[in-house]
Order: C-alpha cells, then structure tokens, then sequence
C-alpha cells in the first residue's frame, strides 16, 4: 500500500497527487453528501408534516436514497424528439462539473484541503456562477414551455442574487485582507464574522438560497406552475444529476457560509477544551446550517418572480451596499 | 331594484299576460316570465339593469319542441326568476352573452348537450363534450330515458 | 396588474398548455393560454374531461337510484350536494322532515363545509409553493372525516341524507367527538394564522391578486366565498332560508376588495362561522324520529322545481322538471364552480403565470362538478 | 421608514412561522403504519352488502324478491330463488353482486323487505382481476358461520 502510494507519488509529482486524490475524495464526497441530505430533507419535511419519512430501507431508511440512486441509474434515459441534443446531453454533466471544482478550494479543517489558492473564494464564485449556463442550457435544449421559462426565471434570478451575494462578502474580506479560504478562517480567531456581521451573514444565506433555488425562492423549478421548471424533460440519471448538483451546490454554499461567517473549522468559542477534530465542527456547522435551508423550504410559500426581482434590487442590494460602506469605516476605524 | 320594479320594466317588454307570479315555497321561483325566442335579448337587458344576475340556464326537450329556462337571480331575499322560451325544432334563439358574460359558457352548454342553435353567439363550440361529438346528448331520443312528452302532459296552465 | 401589460410588446406571443395533467389545475382541467413572454394575454378554460353525463343518467334512474349521484358531482362536499337533492325532491313531494333530521343534516353538512374549506386552504398554500401547511390541514380533516365515517360509513361520497330524512342517528360518541374536534379545530387557529395568514410571502402572493369585484361576479353569475369576497353578503343560507339555519345564529363574513387574500379570510371565517352553526345545533338537536315515512318511490306531482343551497363553493341548485312519475323528466344541476370558472377568462389576462395559479387556487374549483 | 418598519414586520411574521413548524418535529406523527397496524373500522362503516344472519332460521331470510336489483342504480346484483317445494316460500339460492360497479348508496339495505342485508366491514378489496370483485353473498355467509 505504501509502496503503492509512493509510486504515485513519484509518478504524479506531490502537488498533482494531492488534487488527483482530494477529487477522487470530492466525488466520493459529493455522492454520500447527496445520499445523505436527500434522505436527511426528506425526513426533515416529514417531521415538520407529522409524518415519518423514509423508514423501510435500513435504519430509519437511511439507505432508502441508495436505493433510489440506484432506480434512477436502472431507468431509460429518455431525449424527447425535437430537443437540441447536443445541448440536451451536455446540461447535466455542464451542472455538475463546477461542483466538483469548487470543493477543491474549501477548507473542511486546519490541514483537510486540497488546494489552499489565494484566490480560493474568487473560484468558488466563479464557477458557481457556470450552474446558471447549464440550466439555461438544459432549459433552453428541452424545447419545452415549462423548461423554457424555468431556465428563464433561472437566469434573472441568479444575475440578480450575485450582486448581493458578492456584496455581502466584501466587509468579510474587508476584514481578512485575503481572499484564501484559511486566512479568512483565521481572521475569526477572536470572534466570528457572525456576531459582528449578522446582516452581511443574512443577506449572504438569502441570497445563496436564491442562487442554489430553494425553496421559497425555488422558481425556476416551481413544480406548482412550471412542473419541474428546467428539468421537466429530463430522465434516469441526468436527472439524477440535476439534483445531485442541487445538494452538492447546497453543501458548498453551506461550507462556504461556514468558512466566511461562522468560524471554519474552529471550535465555538466556549467549547474550545473538547477534544474535537476541525473537521468535526466544520461538518457539524455546515449541516446545521443546511437544516436551516431546509426547515425554511418547509416552511414558507414561493414568492413571485417580480416580488423576487424587487426584493433583490430594492432591499437586497442597498441593504448590502449600506452594509458595505458601514463596515468598511468600522473597519478602517478598528485597524 | 325591487322585484316590483323589474315587473314593471318587464311588462315594457313582453305583454302582462305572460308574466306570472310563482309561490317561492311551492316552486322555488317568484316570477315566471313566458318570452318568445325574440324577446329574450330585452328580457335579459331588464333583469340586468335590475341588478340581476344569470343562474342557469337549462335546455328542455319536449315533443313540441324544446325550451330553454333562463333564471334569473339577484344578490338579495327570494328573487328567483324563471323565464321560459318555448322553441320550436330546430328553432335558433339570440344569444345574450352580449348582455351576460356569463351566458357565453351556460349558451355553450345548452348548444353541446340540446343542438340549439344561439345565433350571434361569440364562441358556440362544444363545451362538455369532445369537440368530434356528433350527438346531442341530453335529447330524449339519445340513449335511454323514461318518458318523451309533451309540454302539456307536464305544466298545467298557471293562472295568470 | 395594469393594463398596459396586456398590449403586446412584441408579436412574440406563444400558447402553453396547462394541464389536463398539471400539479396545479386540481383534476382534469386545461387551461389554454396564450403569453407574452410570462405575461398572460389570452386565456380560455377547456372543461369537460370529467363529463359523466350526471344529467342523463338521472333520467333514466328513479329518484332514489341518483341519490349516489349526487355527492359524487363535488366529492370535497359530497353530504352539501346530497342535502341539496335530497331537500329539492322533498320539497317537490311535499315530505315533511322531522326536525332532528334536519338538525342532523345541518350539523352534517356544516362539518363537510369545514372538510372542504380545509383541503382548500391546504392546496391553496400548496399552489403557492408552501407544502406543509397542506399536510396539517389533512391532519384536522382526517378528524372530520372520522367522525363523519362514525356516523355515515364513508368518507368521501356520502350517502347519508335520504328522504325524509337521514340514513343513521346520531349517538353520543359523535356528539362527544364532534365538540372535542371544536376544541381542537379553534385551537389551531393561531398556528394556521402565524404559519400562513401573517406570513409576508402569502400576502405579497394574495393580495391584489385576481380581483373579482361585485360588478364582474355579476356578469359572471359567481357566488360564493368569491361573491362575499368581493363584499356582498350573499348566502343561500340567508338569502333563501333553507332547513333549520333562520334559527341558527351565524353571520356572514365578507371582504372588501374581492381579491385572492379576501377570499382566503371569507374562507377561514366561515369555518369558524360553520363551528358556530355545529356548535349550536348540537345544543339544540331535538329528540325524536329521524326519518319520516315516505314511500319507497318517491313521485312528486308535476311541475317544475328550483332548489337552491349554498355548497361549499356558491349556490348550488337543483332545477328538476317531474312529469308525475317517480324518474325526473329533466334534472339539471346548477354548479357553483362553472360560473366561478368562467371568471377566469376575464380575470386571468395581464396576469403572470405564477397569479394564474394563486387565481385558480383562490376561486377553489371542482373539476368534477364542473364537468358533471 | 413605512418600508424598514414593513421589513421587520415581515422578517418577524416568516419567523412566527418557522416557530410553527420547527416545534412540529418532536411531535409525534400521525401517520398510521398501514400494514403494521391496522385502523378499526367505525361500526357504521359501509362495506359490500352481505347476509345477515338470523338466530331463528339460523341463515338468511332472503326470499329472492328482487326488490334490492330493481333499487340498485348500478344495476350490480343478480338474485335467484327457488321453491323447494310448490307451496313452500321462495327461498334465495344465488346472490352475486359485483362490488368493482358498486357506488356504496345502501339502497338495497333499506329497501330489503326482509332485512336481511346488512353492510360488512371488509375494505381490504384489491384485486388483481376485475371478477375478484364478484362475491357470492350465499357462500359468504356459509363460510362465516
């Protein structure tokens, strides 16, 4: 085995390893991630409805998602006659690429990175900027109605929801001086961005719900108007992509949420003597701030497309202009 | 405006002799009106302008001829007015869904299930059924129903 | 939604299908709209994939054999429909109702008013987006629903009342069950009102939504929960006193601008007003027979009747033509949803596709009544 | 400042319903495990019609006299009776009725000149035939007793 490893190592150079591995790792992540929290949304809903959930398949159905999984890969992957199949085909795989990217710069404990970039955030961003192009790609390829006006919706929305989004994270970086996703964690040594920040936490957590479509801001893919918006037209396993996107997309805004807002992979401030590993913590906030999203989802009825477009442009992005001007003069004012 | 007032407006358009006074606790109706299929437009106009609005309105097909029972009702105490035209075979009547919007479906109805024909109507297709039916269903010679009669064998003359 | 929405911008209008199969349109109904971008220009109902021919199928069948018929036209207020019939032929025959039957049908049918306008709330929310809301309703209509199997046997297409009176007493586990699910049904008032009433999402996507004023309910001939929304105080149950309700105390509750949020307050005001009506003739049921002898045909004599209640969604009548036998010559079937339907064609343009389905939630329509 | 103050007020109101909902979860379901556990039928409940049985004849009292097939709006039941004897009663020897048309409305109940049909409690009734539905209401009640 380790011999093995060596090879590799020598093979591959030191750096290279490290990536080939950490993706190989992603994936892995990225698959039991979406098992979990489709099992874990399903049974947040049906506790909040009085129900019970999945229950059949193993310990409180814990692997009923596996099974599922496994129905959706045994399915017929069906291209309806006049959609544009190139376009058609290259969706799925076009909303899950720059998942699996952004992970390679998210810090899940003190030395559990793959790649520490000075401009880790900027990446992040980056690419999950590209989820918009492949639900209009997916959107627009389908050559249906309801698609077409899901991928539609889609586009305004995660325009609108960026400008906020970026400025809500700008007094986090003010502070931090670095774009590198360790130096941020570090920069909450003394007191987490959330407790002096909350309104640059909340506009961030809005607004990233918006941008992964939750829930009540999940119109692209209203199911009471538009069916399944987007991916009305999708089957099987490209379907099984499209939603494997959706909870990975969600673990990275979460992980993400985590690393600006709430302290990374550090310890809460009072409970700093258990013997807990970083990743534990990291973990362990990041899920806690997913239940949110989905105890939120469960909870509130979807908001219209121009009500969504004017809370974005009228409270949003001035809130969080606002914000920024208040922040950086606190800011300089402390340094 | 009073069901006093609409008498009087509709005995401006269809002669005193054909508007009768019905007991609401026997017949479910105040006021039954006889129109001929030309007079159904001024009828309409009357009960509108009294504030009035479009129930129902309901086919019947008899040997002598199908009828067509409008009623009329406003948003107040036992006000129920029954107005009946009594049409010959495959006799058109003019529409009122200029008058009601709400006559251009019950109209549609009436054409789907009874064949009759609503002249000037904006959109006389079929309603309830598939737009390739050749049938009109609710005629007594379509399909099985108990009796076929005449309108004599039914209503008495009511007393004026 | 102004007007000027309605010009098109461009030539660029498209035609989209909603339904016969769509989350949304509640059943089989489709709605054929022509947009303009999300934008609505055109839109016209297309009804009749549930048509069973209700109407035919009563002249063939005697009095009695359409009594089933009758709660399946509208199978959210199933025992509303079957006093409706039940009383129009009563009422023709001359039959006498011995007055705990009709306490018994009043308390009945106020319960299944209740049941309706809870699965409405519960997929109006639903239509909005909002899924839980949906399932705690079912949750309190599962309870109305028990205590009505107790007394009926069925929970859906119940058959109960019959001529002359009801098919079962009451006994004392349905009074004790009926005011322990009063209790519970006013206790959870508050939490329907914070999860949804005062919810700032619902009323950004209620209010000034589908405005139904009193001048287009009367062009449309719309009654009901829209009516009264729109501020007038029509109820059959007023209007036209029927059964034992002139001595029961209730009000009717009304709105003012005939919106989709007006409408949703005339609905969660009956239901407390129909606990009220439960409530007091609980107090007052009165001893006695439950049904009066009535033959086994039933044969009104001739002439022609209009009877009309106030089902869950508007007036409902019943117009039947007897020749003097005991089959209908004619019955016909006055639904409040068709003319609460119709309205859509003149409310829905200039709307968004998202209003559509707040619009369509809001009027509550039963497919199946419709098509009959 | 009517717009901040609309802020709060809606802030506060989505908070109210988050309330409602999280305090949901430790509550106990109301779902019924169907299998497992079964719910009792309320003893109104209306099944298919079957024979009652009476202690005196010690079987049904139907005399075939068509009365429930002339009621039934579907038309579902077919009763036929023989004379054992010429002048003893006529006595019911099939009864069939096909529940897959059935509408449940009990009108062969309360018209039964006898009263000898009573509703039963059976709603475990799918199938995977559509004359599974048919019950033989005289066997019925000959495997009951």
């Amino acid at each position: 085995m380790a011999a093995a490893w060596q090879k590799l190592v020598n093979f591959l150079g030191p750096d290279l390893t490290i990536i080939v591995v950490g993706l190989v790792g992603v994936l892995a992540l990225v698959q039991v991630n979406a098992l979990f929290l489709v099992w874990l949304e399903r049974k947040v809903a049906a506790h909040i409805q009085l129900r019970i959930g999945p229950k059949e398949v193993g310990p409180f159905g814990i692997l009923q998602t596996i099974v599922d999984g496994v129905k959706l890969v045994s399915k017929e992957l069906i291209t309806p006659r006049h959609v544009d199949r190139k376009l058609f085909m290259l969706a799925p795989i076009a909303i899950f690429l720059p998942v699996l990217v952004s992970f390679v710069v998210i810090p899940f404990s003190e030395r559990l990175h793959i790649r520490d970039l000075n401009v880790g955030l900027l990446v992040i961003f980056a690419f999950s900027t590209f989820n918009v192009l492949a639900i209009l790609m997916g959107g627009w390829a389908s050559n249906n109605k309801y698609s077409l006006l899901g991928a539609v919706r889609s586009v305004a929305q995660n325009v609108a929801y960026e400008i906020p989004l970026l400025l809500s994270i700008l007094s986090v970086l003010l502070w931090s001086n670095s774009l590198q996703m360790s130096v941020i964690v570090e920069s909450q040594s003394n007191v987490w961005n959330v407790f002096w920040m909350p309104v640059a936490a909340l506009i961030y957590l809005i607004c990233a719900t918006a941008e992964t479509n939750r829930a009540p801001f999940d119109i692209p893919e209203a199911e009471s108007e538009l069916v399944a918006g987007f991916h009305t037209e999708y089957s099987g396993m490209r379907f099984a992509l499209f939603f494997l996107a959706e909870y990975s997309n969600m673990l990275i805004v979460a992980a993400v949420a985590t690393t600006l807002f709430f302290g990374g992979w550090k310890s809460p401030p009072f409970l700093g003597f258990l013997p807990v590993p970083g990743l534990i913590w990291f973990l362990l906030k990041t899920y806690i701030l997913i239940f949110v999203v989905m105890w939120v989802r469960w909870t509130f009825p979807r908001l219209r497309f121009d009500q969504l477009m004017n809370f974005c442009w009228k409270i949003m992005i001035p809130l969080a202009l606002f914000h920024l001007i208040v922040y950086a003069g606190i800011i300089k004012f402390i340094r | 405006m009073s069901l006093e007032d609409l008498r009087e407006e509709l005995s401006k358009v269809v002669d005193a002799t054909d508007i009768f006074p019905r007991d609401y606790q026997k017949d479910g109706c105040v006021l039954e009106i006889r129109a001929d299929a030309d007079k159904i437009e001024a009828v309409a106009e009357a009960t509108r302008d009294a504030d009035f609005f479009l129930e129902c309105i309901t086919g019947l097909d008899f040997t002598n001829g199908p009828q067509v029972i409008y009623h009329f009702n406003a948003f107040s105490n036992l006000s129920r007015v029954l107005v009946r035209v009594q049409l010959a075979r495959n006799q058109s009547l003019p529409t009122i869904s200029s008058i009601y919007d709400a006559a251009i479906w019950y109209e549609r109805e009436v054409f789907d299930l009874f064949g009759i024909h609503f002249d000037n109507h904006p959109d006389l297709r079929r309603i309830l059924l598939p737009e390739d039916a050749d049938f009109h269903p609710l005629l007594k010679d379509f399909g099985k129903v108990h009796a076929f009669r005449s309108t004599e064998e039914i209503y008495d003359e009511p007393d004026a | 939604m102004t007007n000027q929405m309605l010009e098109p911008i461009t030539e660029q209008t498209y035609y989209l299908n909603m339904g016969p199969q769509h989350p949304s349109t509640h059943g089989v109904l489709r709605l054929f709209l022509k947009l303009d971008g999300e934008y609505i220009v055109e839109a016209d109902p297309i009804i009749g994939y549930g048509h069973r021919g209700h109407e035919k199928m009563a002249e063939s069948h005697l009095y009695e054999q359409f009594l089933p018929n009758s709660s399946r036209m509208d199978y959210l207020s199933g025992l509303l429909f079957n006093h409706g019939y039940v009383a129009a032929v009563e009422k023709m025959a001359g039959i006498e109702v011995p007055p705990r039957a009709e306490y018994i049908r009043v308390i009945c049918a106020e319960l299944n008013r209740i049941s309706s306008h809870l699965l409405w709330f519960g997929t109006y929310i639903m239509d909005l987006g909002g899924f839980t809301p949906f399932l705690y309703c079912f949750d309190d209509r599962e309870n109305i629903l028990d205590i009505l199997d107790h007394v009926s046997g069925s929970r859906l297409t119940y058959s109960y009342c019959r001529f002359g009176g009801v098919a079962k007493d009451l006994d004392d586990e349905f009074i004790s069950a009926t005011r322990q699910f009063i209790e519970r049904l006013r206790s959870r008032w508050d939490d329907y009102h914070n999860l949804v009433t005062k919810n700032v999402i619902f009323i950004h996507r209620a209010k000034d939504v589908g405005v139904i004023n009193r001048e287009l309910a009367l062009r449309f001939g719309c009654t009901g929960p829209i009516l009264r929304g729109a501020g007038v105080a029509y109820d059959i149950r007023k209007a036209e006193p029927y059964s034992v309700y002139p001595e029961l105390d209730f009000e009717i509750p009304t709105g003012t601008a005939g919106d989709a949020l007006d409408r949703y307050m005339v609905r969660l005001q009956e239901m407390e007003q129909s606990l009220r009506i439960v409530e007091q003739a609980l107090d007052r049921l009165p001893d006695g027979p439950i049904k009066a002898a009535v033959p086994h045909k039933v044969r009104p004599p001739k002439g022609d009747y209009y009877f009309a209640v106030e089902s869950a969604r508007g007036a409902l009548g019943f117009y039947i033509v007897s020749d003097g036998t005991s089959y209908p010559y004619r019955l016909k079937a006055r639904v409040p949803s068709y003319g609460n339907l119709q309205v859509l064609t003149d409310v829905l343009p200039g709307t968004l596709v998202a209003d559509t389905i707040s619009i369509l939630g809001s009027i509550d329509i039963v497919v199946p009544e419709v098509d009959r | 400042m009517g717009m901040v103050k609309d802020i709060f007020v809606g802030g506060w109101s989505l908070l109210a319903g988050m309330w409602v909902t999280i305090r949901r979860i430790y509550r106990p379901v109301v779902t019924v495990q169907y299998p497992r556990r079964y719910l009792e039928m309320s003893p109104s409940y209306r099944g298919h019609i079957e024979f009652k049985s009476f202690p005196e004849t010690g079987t049904h009292n139907c005399v075939a006299c068509g009365t429930c097939m002339r009621f039934c709006p579907t038309n579902v039941i077919k009763v036929q009776g023989e004379k054992i004897h010429t002048h003893s009663e006529k006595r019911a020897s099939l009864y069939f009725i096909d529940f897959s048309h059935c509408s449940l409305c009990g009108l062969c109940v309360v018209n039964c000149p006898t009263q000898t049909l009573q509703f039963s409690d059976e709603y475990d009734m799918a199938h995977f035939s559509r004359w599974d539905g048919v019950v033989d209401l005289i066997r019925r009640l000959e495997e009951s007793a």
